[in-house]
């Protein structure tokens, strides 16, 4: 019962985290939000009796893609809309 | 080894051979071009006869050789105009580029005729057909003009009527089991209705395309006048016949077999006529004499067509004299072109006039051609016209009659234009360096023009095997009956009745002209046709007055209404509006990714919805 | 328990379909590379879900024997989805890195991340 | 029997990972190792043939599980005529392109052998292997090592192409997960055999949806029509070989998977209709948009396009003749794209944007190279005696047992369409002046013998295409005969 | 209206989709006699694997294993491919803010951890959950954290070519030695031992440890790769 209960809390936290990710125009907010999905994911893995699913996402959608998501940024746009761009320049060239 | 098999493997090995030996010498490469030119029409003379059949056999499609008499009777145009034309080639194309290229084609398409003619299947006959199509292809753009316009247009039109006939011949294979053309006229009368219009109906249009007719024909004038006019002899003369053969297979062994073909046949005359017709006026027109000719070759190509299509033994016999002469004359007539090119570098009528002085042997074999050109007694032309003529009033096609006999009348007109622009009028100091064509241009013309006499008076040395042709189609033995269907022929054998009549007033004829010649000699005086007086307006120069401008000129503008209305304009501007049409298919690839997914969703959707119905 | 069972199965499934078409909608409409790229990997994780869903067993257990329970494999959920999901998570991020590597690459190349401004190659 | 099935995909991947390592102490063995690992693998799908014809087809399990239960592979003649073609272009490509990659820096050039070797590799592990995800997994190397080999150009638009390769493979390899997964939720099995055999039991709507998302899938590397879009842009800016490549290798293979999935493992009549219906929609757009290009690349890309629409809709005919007729077209597109991507790629060398007005008049300057794509143009036209002719008369025989006339209409009046692209580049290399002075690049030696293998086996194919028909004519009996390939799978011995 | 299109589509792609699952069922099994059982049973009784699916992955579907391997190493390769460019600036990086001590500190105490976590992983993958993916993906991440952290962190390239290559080659090798001496390629050639014992299960283990190194190496290497991209 418990458990029907967190995994409906999760499945409910993974789909806004999704759509929280695809809205978002800050796409490194938006980058963090799919990693958070992943994170529930591998959590509803493991309740649905997958543990080395649940690690491999973890590791895998959890921490990799994610960094490499955050690298893609950091070397293009913060922003989705590229108006933002100057303003990104200035405040992270240092 | 089989003959027929030995003779096309000499013709394309040759070709390649000839091709490279450019690189050791000129003289090497042109002997080698007469030697795989000759070497195989005497070993087809010598050496082929009806029985010899040798069959390849691949898993796909066997391949079946053997001659008939009437392929043996095409062969004859073939090969004697390939090497006729041979010799003439050489002395054209003395000091031209690209000669390994222009004799590689050659061969490969006078081999690929042969095959044509040999070949007892449709593969082997469609192979050697395409071989054909793209060797003449790379000849008719061999002078780089227009290649984009002209030679499309030819292989577009090539390639219509000869994926018309691909279509036919697949059909006929799931029909029949087999690609023999025999298997396919013994089954050809058991096939359903809709077959046995469909299958001939291809067909026609293939071998239409390659004859020249009504509305397959807009690639004929560029083609003829575009490729060099050492092979638009053959082109016209023999290449043209090739789709003469097939349709004489298609109507004699198919068509005349069922009711509903008289239909094809009737409207295939209609068109031949109009096509005769037309192409007589616009040559007419045309100012240089290449579109002239070549508007004249798809003209006489017409009659060959009507006599053909009509079907009774006379017409039957017409139409395949006539192919056989016009053979003869229009390649004489084209290569006195090349040779007039040749020399002056031009082969515009209103700008070279009065040659008769500088190239009389040219003028000679002109002369002649022309006249059997026109139908005049008692050269060969004049012997099939009158057949053609007379079977048509016999079998009641009044009509056609008239077409053909107002574009035969009307042929005068271009035969005059052609004879006087080059040859007779003033001579200008322009072509004062002119001479006379080398002889090995000259001696082909001279022999192709002596053959139209002869076969006037003479025509049973051709009739011998066109009658043999016939009989195997199992048409009524004719030779040595002719007298019982034509009043031209007497009784005995075959010879032309009226031939001393007409020689007698040839004899007068020529009597006369010598007579005026020499009577009006004194009073000739030179005067230059650009030099005229204009009552003080000032002409400007590139205005070119020759008489031999504006020429029929109200002739012309009395059949204008006729002729505006051309079907190449409206065919290249719906190929136009087509190749437009186009533009907006490239337009779906428009270099967005995301927009190349959603037609990925939109292909998933429909086929999420209407799966179900198709796959069931 | 057939309740909630019931209750999961919506869940379960409809959250992993909803993953797949929020991702979908993502990668079709949004203008930004990286949007795009995102968009595809939260469909991989939809898809996964979904793959791991369809091996659940009611009341099973992990695929893994320990001293215990040996004998109960008639209880243990489909192993074969996990291995396959495995895979398939490996093979999406290879499939991520290469995607990421070319939205720096066509950043350096156009200085822009629009997808509808990149479009040299057409027609 | 002379080696094993496995050895196809083992030896690759041993040498792509031993290359890195001889890559440090032998620069020029990144370049060898490939080609003789191509090599091998050609002379091993030749041995392996000659063992098929006579004793039957070969099936190879892995790691020692019977069927039902381990991957296996497959190589009869119909996958084994596929391997052959596959192994043999590879190995061409690879002489094509051994100097052609001189001037590249080291680090990149190894990735580029590295990346071709492994893109034939899994080609023919989608062709081999008797797994459905098995199969993804190889299409899945496949389609990386064919966005790397696209990027491969730094300087050109190449990541653009490659995204877009990338956007449609990752959607594509979604929905593949999800059919396999539909598959499996109600067979239990991922064998294809196994799965054949069971089919029968399967809900038939879900059999329809799940062949849907089959078709989605595999239809992106197919290249069939709404979902091609990426194919031209690859094509243009890949390196030339790897045009040719994927026209010959990948494309094929993608074929083969989809012409598995319809013959073998699902027994929809209504799915070849289907065939027929996308086939030839592909082929008209894929045709007729190759008529207004004006670049060479491009052209050669459409076109390549609407020959697997033919190949399509050869298939989608559905008797042994039409089998028969696809397979011939599969080789001969394959022998002939690759010509002409080699030999235009030549023609255009050095021209930034690659357009057909660049071959002006390049008879004169490159010979023989323009002979070359002279025949591969007819050949692909259908030109007799090329060997273009013989597959379409194959198709168009089999169409016409079949009845479908109409079809023979429309194949045949696109054909004219195609006739007309090819010969205005023709009549431009020949008879058009050159009007740059922009330097010409002359094929290298082994490129030139890649080309000048090409170009002979397309005129011997086209005099006399018995030396082939035989392997065709086996394969295309295989393929028909599902019962034995279920057989053959499911109750090996071993 | 393009977004319009899209939804309309998405909207009956979700429904089709959820009329397949609901189909499917959750949590039930549809199939009688599918290849789960076999698997389960051989995994016990022959293998002597407790871990299902490590013993599915190494070796019934070993050769999928074999594939995901080459697909990670091609994406590491066609990263590098595509990033190439011909200056190497070994030693810049693109890291924006420098790490405090306490977090590099940190971060050099948790290192070692994490290599060990995941060597125990992929050492244990057939007995517990995890294996060479997860064993190889945790030190990855190890070395990821010290390659954020320090500014001047560098992975020696050609160690890691080293790794990757003679891991992978160890992979094939042992499968090639079940296929010339067992006659099939990637069959267990080692005795498998007890069940629940560290070396039971052949050469299971040490595929998995293989496939560890080989995963860590190549997913540091891409993560390298794409750290030291900068415009």
């Amino acid at each position: 019962m418990i458990y029907v209960i967190l995994t409906l809390v999760l499945l409910l936290l993974m789909v806004a985290s999704a759509i929280y990710a695809i809205w978002q125009k800050d796409l490194l907010y938006a980058v963090i939000a799919s990693g958070i999905l992943s994170l529930f994911l591998s959590i509803v893995f493991v309740i649905l009796q997958a543990p080395d699913v649940a690690l491999t996402e973890a590791a895998i959608g959890v921490a990799l893609t994610t960094i490499i998501f955050i690298i893609a940024i950091r070397n293009t746009v913060r922003y989705e809309d590229e108006h933002d761009k100057k303003k990104k320049v200035k405040t992270t060239t240092k | 080894m089989n003959i027929i098999i030995l003779i096309l493997i000499l013709f394309f090995l040759g070709a390649i051979i000839t091709a490279f030996s450019g690189k050791i010498s000129a003289l090497v490469q042109d002997i080698l071009f007469l030697i795989v030119l000759v070497v195989p029409a005497v070993l087809f003379f010598t050496g082929v006869d009806m029985n010899t059949e040798s069959i390849i056999t691949f898993s796909q499609a066997q391949l079946t050789f053997g001659m008939t008499p009437l392929s043996y009777y095409f062969s004859l145009i073939v090969m004697g105009l390939a090497v006729l034309a041979g010799f003439y080639t050489v002395g054209q194309m003395n000091g031209k580029k690209r000669k390994g290229y222009y004799y590689l084609n050659y061969i490969l398409s006078i081999g690929a005729m042969f095959g044509i003619l040999m070949s007892k299947d449709f593969i082997s006959f469609f192979i050697f057909w395409e071989i054909m199509t793209w060797a003449s292809y790379l000849i008719v753009i061999y002078n780089g003009k227009n290649v984009q316009k002209i030679g499309i247009k030819y292989f577009v039109m090539s390639a219509i009527g000869a994926y018309a006939m691909l279509m036919a011949i697949v059909l006929i294979h799931s029909i029949t089991g087999s690609f023999l053309i025999t298997d396919l006229i013994s089954e050809y009368t058991g096939m359903t209705q809709g077959m046995q219009l469909l299958i001939p109906a291809l067909l026609l249009i293939g071998f239409g395309v390659k004859a020249a007719l009504m509305p397959l024909h807009i690639w004929a004038p560029d083609a003829y006048s575009n490729a060099p006019m050492s092979y638009t002899a053959i082109f016209s003369g023999a290449l043209s016949k090739m789709g003469i053969y097939g349709m004489v297979i298609v109507f004699l062994s198919l068509l005349s077999k069922v009711p509903e073909g008289a239909l094809i046949r009737d409207i295939v005359a209609w068109l031949a006529a109009i096509t005769a017709a037309i192409s007589t006026l616009w040559a007419i027109k045309q100012d240089d004499a290449k579109r002239l000719l070549a508007y004249s070759s798809i003209g006489q190509l017409g009659y060959i067509i009507i006599g053909v299509a009509i079907g009774t033994p006379m017409s039957i016999i017409a139409g395949l004299f006539l192919a056989f002469m016009h053979g003869v004359f229009k390649s004489a007539l084209f290569m006195v072109v090349g040779a007039v090119e040749k020399q002056t570098g031009t082969t515009d009528l209103t700008e070279v006039t009065g040659l008769i002085r500088k190239m009389p042997w040219t003028f000679l074999a002109a002369l002649i051609s022309i006249i059997a050109l026109a139908g005049i007694p008692p050269l060969g032309g004049f012997v099939g016209k009158w057949m053609l003529y007379e079977s048509l009033i016999l079998s009641d096609h009044f009509m056609l009659v008239i077409l053909v006999f107002f574009s035969s009348t009307a042929a005068f007109l271009y035969c005059y234009k052609i004879l006087f622009g080059f040859f007779l009028g003033q001579e200008e100091k322009e072509w004062a360096h002119v001479k006379e064509a080398p002889a090995i241009m000259i001696v082909p013309m001279v022999i192709l023009s002596i053959s139209s006499i002869v076969l006037g008076t003479y025509p049973q040395l051709i009739l011998k095997p066109i009658n043999a042709a016939m009989m195997s189609f199992g048409l009524p033995d004719t030779y040595g009956n002719l007298w019982k269907e034509s009043i031209l022929f007497n009784k005995w054998g075959n010879q032309i009745a009226l031939a001393p009549i007409m020689y007698g007033i040839m004899l007068v004829f020529v009597i006369v002209t010598i007579f005026l010649f020499f009577r009006n000699r004194s009073r000739t005086r030179y005067v230059t046709t650009k030099d005229i007086s204009t009552s003080g307006e000032i002409i400007k120069e590139h205005e070119n007055l020759t008489f031999s401008r504006g020429f029929f000129q109200p002739f012309l503008r009395a059949v204008e209404p006729v002729m505006k209305r051309q079907i190449d304009k409206y065919m290249l501007s719906f190929a136009k509006g087509v190749e437009d049409l186009f533009e907006f298919t490239r337009r779906i690839y428009n270099g967005n990714g995301q927009t190349y997914a959603i037609y990925a969703m939109i292909f998933l959707i429909i086929l999420l919805m209407f799966g179900k119905n198709l796959l069931g | 328990m057939e309740k909630y069972l019931d209750i999961l199965n919506v869940a379960i499934y409809g959250s992993a379909v909803l993953l797949m078409l929020i991702g979908l909608y993502g990668a079709l409409t949004k203008k930004s590379l990286i949007k795009i790229v995102l968009g595809l990997s939260i469909l991989d994780s939809g898809v996964h879900l979904l793959m791991i869903a369809i091996g659940y067993l009611k009341d099973g257990t992990a695929p893994i024997f320990s001293a215990g329970n040996e004998e109960k494999m008639s209880v243990m959920v489909d192993p074969i989805p996990q291995a396959l999901v495995l895979t398939a998570i490996v093979i999406g991020f290879g499939v991520t890195a290469v995607a990421i590597s070319l939205v720096i690459r066509l950043y350096r190349h156009h200085n822009t991340l629009r997808i509808d401004e990149i479009k040299k190659l057409k027609w | 029997m002379v080696g094993s099935p496995v050895l196809f995909v083992a030896i690759p991947l041993l040498a792509a990972f031993i290359i890195p390592l001889t890559g440090m102490i032998w620069k020029n063995s990144v370049r060898i190792i490939p080609g003789l690992v191509l090599a091998f693998m050609f002379a091993l799908s030749i041995s392996l043939m000659g063992y098929v014809s006579e004793h039957g087809t070969i099936v190879e399990v892995i790691a020692g599980w019977k069927p039902p239960i381990g991957i296996n592979l497959v190589f009869s003649p119909f996958t084994g005529f596929l391997t052959m073609l596959m192994t043999f272009l590879g190995f061409m490509v690879w002489l094509y392109s051994y100097k052609f990659k001189r001037n590249v820096d080291f680090e990149p050039s190894m990735k580029y052998f590295i990346l071709l070797m492994l893109l034939v590799t899994g080609s023919v592990g989608i062709v081999l292997t008797g797994d459905i995800f098995n199969m993804f997994v190889f299409i899945e190397i496949v389609s990386i090592s064919g966005y790397g080999l696209t990027s491969f150009y730094t300087r050109r638009d190449s990541a653009e192409a490659a995204f877009k390769f990338l956007f449609m493979g990752a959607i594509a390899s979604t929905f593949l997960l999800i059919a396999i997964m539909i598959i499996y939720s109600q067979l239990g099995t991922l064998n294809i055999a196994d799965i054949a055999e069971k089919m029968p039991l399967m809900d038939n709507k879900l059999k329809v949806l799940s062949l849907v998302f089959f078709i989605l899938a595999i239809g992106v590397e197919a290249e069939i029509f709404p979902l091609n879009g990426w194919a031209p842009d690859v094509y243009t800016q890949a390196p030339g070989p790897i045009g040719a490549a994927f026209a010959g290798i990948v494309v094929k293979a993608a074929i083969y998977a989809s012409v598995r999935l319809v013959y073998t493992m699902y027994d929809f009549g209504g799915a070849f209709d289907l065939f027929i219906i996308i086939g030839l929609i592909t082929f008209i757009v894929a045709e007729t948009t190759a008529l207004r290009q004006d670049r060479l690349k491009r052209m050669l890309a459409y076109s390549s396009i609407g020959q697997m629409g033919l190949v399509m809709i050869a298939f989608g005919i559905g008797t042994k003749e039409g089998v028969y007729a696809a397979l011939f077209l599969m080789f001969n597109h394959a022998i002939i794209k690759s010509l002409l991507f080699f030999s235009g790629s030549y023609l255009v060398f050095n021209k930034k944007n690659k357009y057909i007005k660049h071959v002006n008049g390049m008879g004169k300057y490159l010979p023989i190279t323009s002979v070359l794509f002279t025949i591969g143009s007819f050949a692909i036209i259908g030109l007799p005696p090329f060997s273009g002719f013989w597959s379409k008369l194959a198709v168009l025989t089999a169409a016409a047992d079949s009845k479908m006339v109409i079809l023979i209409a429309v194949i045949l009046i696109i054909s004219i369409l195609e006739a007309v692209y090819y010969l205005r580049v023709v009549n431009r290399i020949y008879f058009f002046d050159k009007k740059e002075k922009t330097e010409t690049q002359k094929p290298s030696i082994n490129a030139l013998i890649a080309m000048i293998c090409l170009g002979i086996i397309v005129l011997v194919i086209g005099f006399y295409p018995d030396l082939i028909s035989g392997y065709l004519d086996r394969a295309a009996t295989d393929l028909m005969d599902k019962g034995n390939y279920i057989k053959e799978v499911l109750t090996i011995n071993k | 209206m393009k977004i319009a299109i899209i939804l309309i589509s998405l909207g009956i792609l979700g429904f089709y989709l959820m009329d397949i699952f609901f189909g499917i069922g959750f949590g039930v099994q549809h199939f009688s006699n599918g290849v789960k059982d076999l698997y389960l049973s051989n995994s016990k009784d022959i293998l002597k694997v407790s871990n299902v699916v490590t013993s599915i992955v190494v070796n019934f579907r070993g050769f999928d294993t074999l594939g995901e391997v080459t697909v990670l190493f091609l994406a590491s390769t066609a990263l590098g491919g595509i990033l190439y460019k011909k200056r190497h600036h070994v030693g810049e990086r693109s890291v924006l803010f420098p790490a405090s001590r306490i977090v590099m500190s940190g971060a050099k105490l948790l290192f070692p951890s994490i290599v060990l976590l995941g060597a125990y992983v992929f050492i244990h993958g057939h007995l517990s959950p995890g294996g060479g993916f997860q064993g190889g993906t945790i030190i990855a991440t190890g070395f990821l954290l010290m390659l954020l952290t320090y500014r001047n962190y560098s992975v020696s390239h050609n160690r890691l070519v080293y790794f990757e290559s003679l891991a992978g080659i160890l992979f094939i090798s042992i499968g090639l030695v079940g296929y010339f001496s067992k006659g099939s390629f990637l069959e267990n050639v080692l005795p498998v031992g007890n069940m629940n014992d560290l070396f039971s299960g052949g050469v299971i283990g040490i595929i998995y440890i293989a496939v560890g190194f080989k995963v860590a190496a190549e997913l540091t290497g891409i993560i390298y790769t794409v750290l030291h991209e900068k415009d």
